[in-house]
């Protein structure tokens, strides 16, 4: 089960830490579900058209860094409404795919295309003496072995940077920004740039995965990647824990389908009343603990 | 740098706040620019910074060189360190191209050093007391090796020590040949300081002089545009009485046409207590810890109908706790709080506002205004429950409610307009307002004169004494040691979240206050009130970084 | 601003309007749909055709059917969806001049409306039948367990009712120890949660799973693919979305029972207010024998067993109680 | 609100939407094969007979209130994000009431199923709310999470057990026929509804800026350090508008059943929660905004529906020139306000930490 955890973590993970970059910079970022949709589709097309994984997620990134580029024009440039634009951006995505997807292959359904290659298992030989961590660690896709790297990444980027001081400045008070000089939009743009680049990456990860693309296979991970920003109070490490946490709740409601004498309808509601429930009980926690002031 | 006809016009409130000034910063000089409030000082300087971009006019300076302006409530981001606000844009990097935290540190830790700014750059902003928050904001500002340095109101949340740490580093720029800006309310300041003064008002230059020439006289009558008498509490002139001791409570000003005015705009909502034996407000072994340390210990105090007590102090050393504290915005850990006998049903400023507490806070900007409200929603706060029929609002009493106070106060603003678009001064003016229009028989004021022309201070201190003198118990929190010294009966000093000591009658001198802000215990008089006051702890120097770090966050 | 174009009364073709409860494209049901009205009408000298894509809300589609009927130049609307006849039944009071063909729905007694129902219980037990003989050990890839999987989509009456039991009752046929794992997907799409029940399937043992999620089936394959298990389609042939993986297809004829029956009604034959069953027996329902991956991984004895339950389906039919039926 | 030059807002505003009307004839002439069909069903079909006129008030109804219930929300600066599930939840327990209480006579079991229904808005969304006064919880990250944990389970019941056995649709039975809301414009699903939609906007708006209730609402939302400090009781207007925001998704799902459906049906909400997003943020979080913005929306939603019915416009074509006038309009009508800022940043003009 842990295994799959991990599996299923890894999209919600780099769309999230992309996310985090556009909510540190002051951008609530609810398009991360069009652009995980469009990296998908992109991901399934170039990896076609080439034949390779590696191109399949580039370009995942590259169609989810092209909307996020839009949402920096049409919300930031033109000071247009953030949460209208996210809006928009979902729309266009769910409604231009099946479009394209139409116009170039002839159908809007389930996109099964020919060279696809299968996403092969990493590290699958490899023992190291822990049967039960070789379990656990080994034999993933490619993906997941990206979004260890990326956690720190992101946590250097954002902690140890200059860079990252600044954008995280912009989300805070653009005001002091403005006030040395400094531009707050080119930060927004570059932070909106790099939630694209996560979440097309994610989407191409769901993808491939498949081996083709479905319509609506972000199946809504865009908003819980949005949601693993907030659990893990806005940082690199603490979204790798909301997102391993949502994962397992996933993880604990598929499992439990086939266990328990529970419908199993009812059990899709279970990650998100476990998420909840984690939460109240940090905060609560947060509330009586002598070091809160 | 040369600033030519200058006009400036906020499209907003359709102010002409900048009317064809022309201005030259000398290098080597320090330069005060004095005024009332709203007479343009600040925005005139946004522009000689280069933060404001559409006015009409000229600013001429060499290319290379470097203008900065510390604002007048400078704004940090409060989850970010010290140094992280202050080195934005001008990141130290190692060779990796990482932030270089330690560079950066250190750079800070020199000319924090340099200029005994008692900062510490790995704190919190959030952390940072308003005198720290003005010392940090100079700091940030000269990181950039300014070539102009441009200060807004510096002092105005500083103690005398600090006061002077900010002289002796503009004297040092000066020397250094650069050019420093001086924008002040208190002359006693510029005649100290400044190499020039220039003075405005309505947003014109009305006169431009060198120190030596002048006095504060001809400095008022200028600002003021009329040859202006100063009441005889007048503290900013406190120089000449400093010592005389016995000054306790003046004569206020006759303001008759105040009084009547008051009693037109608001019935009483309060019962002024006949009685002037009974405390109108207590606090009792009142204590507050906040992670795990001490911040304000086991403090009494108590308050008569009619008394003005001061409590001053270096303001980390518990001055804005205790204002929490005392208007309720905390719950003390242990202890309790007695308004008029009663105790509050819970430690929030509503549950002491209904036992008849007046609150005029420090933090105007946050807790004292809603910015983006307009200036009448902001008036009637208080009087909400007064305007309501039926539960509707009548908008009509509320705006003649208004813009009584508006005129009472004599406050420059568009009564619709929001709250953002006032001069510094004139926010304070609305809160006071708002405040004494209550009538309740406690008011606390929060450093009530900062950032306020001496004009409108001296109205504050009038009204605060014609307060008292109808019964009001007052307590007056504040880092100024002259507003306390002209004002008060009885002076609490606070040294680390102790009450050092209360002052009564003669030992009311300015040097002993200063000496017991600082922790050290003056040799000539041991006659605390027992029971009110702690005994200092160690003494020791402020700028140490154990004070610093002990109440800082 | 749709007023149909009056035309003189002997060339005005007969107009068809197809209301797709849905989506065409990725629903091979619809598209069965789409493609037999078509062939129909392609047929016929003077006959139109215009699809309609109602969307997935249902709360929509009586309102959308509405307008149609309400254009009064439809003379018949043919839709397919087990609650399509009772939305039928409804407009029909409105508009009772408007002739409907349902299929896979049942409804009789109302003399303007014709419904077509497959017998999904013979479905089901076809393919429950095909799973017992993989999970006892017939394929290379078998596990010891004797445990099949199905997972649906949502979970819905028809489901619930005939299609979960009637899958088990065929497995059981070959053992009744046979156990099913059932799992709802909760939606038509999210092949990645579709993936994560089928490996959690796996986990359990089961090495066959009945696919009835939509979108979903892609996700059951791609684990299918990862761990060496198979796959059962239904309504429609699936072995191309996985060679060696999708093994068995259980077939629904949609398409010639929408082009009979859609060209009875354009010649003026057909029949209304009846509703009739169509299974094995009459052809409609079947397995697929003919695609070239089911010789080529399937062996011979399995194939054979199976042969030999359609025989016994086209000799006695299976009662099939149609859920939610007037 | 600036302001400033309010005729140059007009006439921007005006130039948006032309821009995004010129970029949908484009994107129709080119896809169409019958553009100019296309076009008059998209356009003018809500207004070409009464029964898509009456539907498109309908829809506008229903979104007036769930957008009322946003905007009324975001003024006291707090954030339901569970809008789509209170109402879906409100709308099934409202039907459930409905049936339990065929027997009584109309005045007395209508409202009371709608009170049910209200209730059970107001305390799931209540539920956030309380959770952030008492623990500090993000309530726009609860309510989310509440709301999609809620959905499932209604789903569950509507397919399971609290089914329609008689009907092969996924639904509840329908509502006893005397409950059901009369129909305004028949055959048309508009029903009162639309009355007190409008009732409760005008009422909204008087609550909000010209009660002193509505003053201490609003500024807790602007500045709740500050209202605090002014003595309002701050703790009150976290949990009221949370309330009164799950009480009005409530009652947009009970008029949902009694007036529209008269039943629940799995998934029939489709939308109209985060719709009432949209709507409040274009409506600027005005009661009185909210008219024109459920207006345009209803009308954008009712011309794709017709012209799906009626041309080979697509699905996905009403989609994506809904984003393109969303992209359009937005971007210039809204100034960069405070909302924007704070949804976008969360950036509370006010410390959370202390609060009663
Ligand atoms: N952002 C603004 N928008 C609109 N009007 C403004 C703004 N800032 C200042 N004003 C107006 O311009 C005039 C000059 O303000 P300014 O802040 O320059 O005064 P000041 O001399 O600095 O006063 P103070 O001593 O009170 O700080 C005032 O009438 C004020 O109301
Ligand atoms: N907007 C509101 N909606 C509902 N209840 C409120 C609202 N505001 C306050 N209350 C509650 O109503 C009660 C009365 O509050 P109100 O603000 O009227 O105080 P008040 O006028 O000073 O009266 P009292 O002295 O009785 O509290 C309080 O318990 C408060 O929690
Ligand atoms: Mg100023
Ligand atoms: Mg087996």
């Amino acid at each position: 089960m842990i295994y799959y955890a991990i599996e299923v973590m890894a999209p919600l993970l780099l769309a999230g830490l992309g996310g985090l970059f556009a909510e540190l910079a002051g951008v609530l970022n609810i398009a991360l579900e069009g652009m995980m949709l469009a990296g998908a589709f992109a991901a399934i097309v170039s990896a076609s058209l080439t034949g390779s994984i590696a191109a399949g997620m580039l370009g995942g990134l590259i169609a989810g860094t092209v909307l996020a580029y839009l949402f920096y024009f049409v919300g930031i440039r033109m000071r247009a409404n953030i949460f209208i634009v996210g809006l928009a951006i979902n729309l266009l995505a769910a409604g231009s795919i099946p479009f394209l997807s139409s116009a170039m292959y002839g159908t809007k359904g389930v996109l099964r295309l020919p060279r696809v290659p299968r996403m092969p298992g990493f590290f699958v030989g490899i023992e190291t003496g822990f049967p039960l961590l070789d379990q656990i660690f080994l034999g993933h896709s490619f993906g997941v072995y990206l979004t260890v790297p990326a956690v720190l990444l992101a946590g250097l980027v954002l902690q140890r940077t200059p860079f990252g001081l600044r954008l995280r400045s912009t989300g805070k008070n653009p005001e002091t920004l403005r006030a040395v000089g400094l531009n707050p939009d080119r930060y927004r743009r570059a932070a909106l740039l790099i939630s694209g680049m996560g979440a097309g990456l994610a989407g191409s990860l769901l993808a491939l995965r498949l081996g083709v693309y479905l319509p609506n296979v972000s199946a809504g991970r865009g908003w819980i990647a949005l949601v693993t920003i907030y659990l893990g109070y806005k940082r690199p490490f603490g979204v790798l824990i909301a997102a391993l946490c949502f994962a397992l709740a996933e993880g604990v409601s598929v499992a439990a389908q086939g266990v328990l004498q529970i419908p199993g309808t009812i059990l899709l509601g279970l990650p998100y009343i476990l998420t909840v429930l984690a939460m109240i009980a940090y905060s609560a926690m947060r509330r009586v603990a002598p070091s809160d002031d | 740098m040369d600033l030519r006809h200058i006009t400036k016009r906020y499209p907003e409130n359709d102010v002409l706040a900048v009317r064809d000034v022309s201005l030259e910063l000398r290098s080597g000089e320090i330069h005060a620019l004095i005024g009332e409030n709203g007479a343009g000082k600040s925005t005139l300087m946004k522009i000689a910074a280069g933060l404001l971009s559409s006015y009409d006019g000229e600013v001429r300076s060499r290319a290379t060189d470097v203008c900065r302006l510390v604002q007048q409530h400078p704004q940090f981001i409060p989850h970010h360190q010290v140094w992280e606000n202050l080195f934005l844009g001008i990141e130290p990097r190692t060779r990796w191209g990482l932030l270089n935290q330690e560079a950066a540190v250190r750079d800070f830790s020199a000319l924090a050093g340099r200029y005994a700014f008692p900062v510490e750059p790995r704190m919190r902003a959030e952390g940072l007391s308003a005198a720290q928050a003005q010392l940090a904001a100079i700091l940030g500002a000269l990181l950039h090796n300014p070539d102009t340095l441009i200060l807004d109101e510096p002092t105005a949340p500083c103690s005398d020590h600090e006061t002077a740490l900010v002289f002796e580093m503009m004297r040092s720029l000066r020397d250094d040949g650069r050019a420093v800006v001086l924008i002040t309310h208190k002359l006693r300041e510029v005649m100290e300081v400044s190499d020039r003064i220039t003075v405005m008002r309505h947003g014109r230059v009305v006169g431009s002089l060198l120190t030596a020439d002048t006095t504060p006289n001809e400095l008022s009558s200028l600002m003021i545009g009329e040859d202006y008498q100063h009441s005889s509490s007048d503290r900013r002139f406190g120089v000449l009485r400093i010592d005389s001791g016995t000054a306790g409570r003046r004569s206020p000003v006759e303001k008759q046409d105040l009084e009547t005015a008051t009693a037109q705009t608001s019935p009483p909502n309060f019962q002024i207590p006949e009685s002037r034996a009974d405390p109108v407000f207590e606090l009792r072994e009142v204590s507050l810890v906040r992670r795990g340390r001490t911040l304000l210990e086991r403090l009494n105090l108590k308050l008569y109908p009619g008394e003005i007590l001061g409590v001053t102090g270096i303001r980390e050393n518990g001055l804005e706790y205790i204002e929490d504290i005392l208007s309720g915005s905390t719950e003390p850990n242990s202890g309790e709080v007695r308004i008029q006998g009663s105790r509050p049903s819970r430690y929030t400023p509503r549950a002491f506002r209904k036992l008849g507490l007046a609150y005029i806070p420090t933090d105007r900007l946050m807790r004292g205004a809603s910015l983006s409200s307009s200036v009448e929603d902001n008036m009637i706060l208080l009087d909400r429950k007064r305007f309501g029929r039926a539960g509707l609002l009548n908008r009509r009493a509320s705006a003649h409610f208004s813009s009584a106070l508006q005129q009472k106060f004599g406050i420059t603003a568009v009564l619709g307009n929001p709250m953002h678009t006032l001069s510094g001064g004139n926010m304070q003016k609305v809160i006071l307002s708002r405040e004494l229009s209550q009538h309740s028989p406690v008011v606390v004021f929060s450093e009530p004169s900062w950032g306020l022309d001496f004009r409108s201070s001296e109205r504050i201190h009038d009204e605060i004494l014609r307060l008292s003198e109808t019964g009001v118990g007052i307590i007056l929190i504040s880092s100024d040691i002259d507003e306390i010294l002209s004002l008060c009966d009885r002076i609490v000093v606070m040294y680390k979240g102790n009450f050092a000591r209360t002052l009564h009658g003669d030992e009311r001198v300015r040097d002993t206050i200063g000496e017991l802000m600082l922790g050290i215990e003056p040799e000539h008089s041991q006659s605390g009130a027992p029971g009110e006051a702690g005994v200092p702890q160690a003494p020791g120097e402020i700028e140490s970084k154990d004070s610093a770090k002990g109440y800082g966050q | 601003g749709c007023a149909p174009v009056e035309e003189e009364e002997a060339g005005r073709p007969y107009s068809i309007a197809v209301f797709v409860p849905g989506v065409v494209e990725g629903s091979p049901t619809y598209e069965m749909l789409v493609e037999g009205v078509r062939r129909a009408v392609d047929e016929s000298e003077n006959a139109e055709v215009r699809v309609v894509e109602g969307g997935f809300n249902q709360a929509e589609w009586s309102g959308s059917i509405t307008s149609l009927a309400a254009t009064e130049s439809y003379d018949l609307i043919v839709s397919s969806n087990p609650s399509l006849p009772e939305i039928a039944n409804e407009v029909s009071q409105s508009f009772p001049d408007q002739r409907f063909l349902v299929l896979d729905g049942y409804w009789e007694g109302n003399p303007r409306m014709r419904t077509v129902m497959f017998n999904q219980r013979e479905q089901a037990y076809l393919n429950g039948y095909f799973a017992g003989l993989v999970t006892t050990g017939g394929m290379p890839a078998s596990r010891e367990a004797r445990r099949i999987g199905l997972l649906a989509g949502q979970e819905y009456p028809m489901m619930n009712q005939v299609i979960r039991p009637a899958f088990l009752e065929g497995a059981q046929v070959v053992d009744p120890e046979i156990e099913l794992d059932f799992r709802v997907l909760g939606n038509w799409f999210d092949a990645g949660r579709a993936a994560d029940l089928a490996n959690s399937m796996l986990d359990r043992g089961v090495d066959v799973i009945l696919s009835i999620a939509g979108g979903g089936n892609q996700g059951v394959i791609a684990t299918a693919r990862d761990r060496d298990a198979y796959v059962l389609w239904f309504d429609s042939s699936g072995f191309h979305h996985g060679p060696g993986i999708v093994i068995g297809s259980s077939l629904v004829k949609l398409d010639q029972a929408a082009y009979e029956r859609t060209r009875a009604a354009i010649n003026g034959s057909l029949e209304f207010g009846v509703g009739e069953v169509l299974g094995v027996a009459d052809g409609y329902v079947t397995f697929d024998s003919e695609d070239p991956n089911y010789t080529e991984y399937v062996p011979e004895t399995i194939r054979a067993q199976h042969e030999q339950l359609m025989q016994r389906l086209m000799d006695e039919p299976m009662e099939f109680d149609i859920p939610g039926a007037n | 609100m600036s302001r400033s030059q309010p005729e140059s807002r007009v006439l921007v505003t005006i130039a948006a939407i032309g821009g995004a009307l010129a970029l949908t004839v484009l994107l129709l002439t080119f896809v169409s094969s019958t553009p100019q069909a296309a076009l008059r069903a998209f356009f003018l079909g809500p207004f070409s007979n009464r029964y898509y006129l009456g539907n498109m008030l309908n829809i506008f109804s229903t979104l007036a209130i769930t957008g009322l219930g946003m905007a009324i929300a975001f003024r006291a600066g707090v954030f339901n994000l569970g809008g789509e599930g209170q109402l879906y939840v409100s709308a099934l327990t409202a039907t459930m009431t409905g049936l339990a209480l065929a027997s009584l006579p109309v005045m007395l079991g209508l409202p009371i199923a709608l009170s049910v229904g209200i209730l059970t808005g107001a305390v799931i969304a209540g539920l956030s709310g309380v959770f952030r006064y008492l623990w500090d919880t993000d309530e726009l990250i609860t309510s989310f999470l509440i709301a999609s944990a809620c959905i499932p389970i209604v789903d569950y019941l509507i397919v399971g057990p609290l089914k329609d056995q008689a009907s092969n649709l996924l639904t509840t039975e329908r509502v006893p026929e005397a409950f059901r809301l009369p129909r305004l414009l028949a055959p048309s699903q508009l029903n009162p509804t639309l009355i007190i939609a409008l009732l409760l906007l005008v009422v909204a708006y008087i609550a909000l800026f010209r009660t002193v209730r509505g003053y201490e609402w609003r500024l807790s939302g602007l500045n709740r350090q500050f209202a605090r400090y002014g003595g309002i009781h701050t703790g009150v207007y976290i949990i009221v508008p949370m309330v009164v925001s799950g009480a009005l998704h409530g009652l947009a799902g009970g008029l949902f059943v009694f007036g529209t459906h008269y039943a629940t049906l799995v998934g029939f909400t489709a939308g109209l929660g985060w719709n009432g997003i949209a709507v409040a943020l274009i409506a600027k979080r005005h009661p009185l905004g909210v008219i024109p913005a459920a207006a345009a929306f209803a009308y954008l939603e009712s011309g794709a529906h017709i012209a799906m019915l009626h041309t080979d416009f697509t699905f996905e074509l009403g989609t994506i020139i809904r984003a393109v006038i969303f992209l359009f309009v937005t971007a210039t009508v809204l100034p960069h306000s405070d909302i924007a800022a704070r949804m976008s940043g969360r950036v509370r003009p006010f410390s959370r930490k202390r609060q009663t």
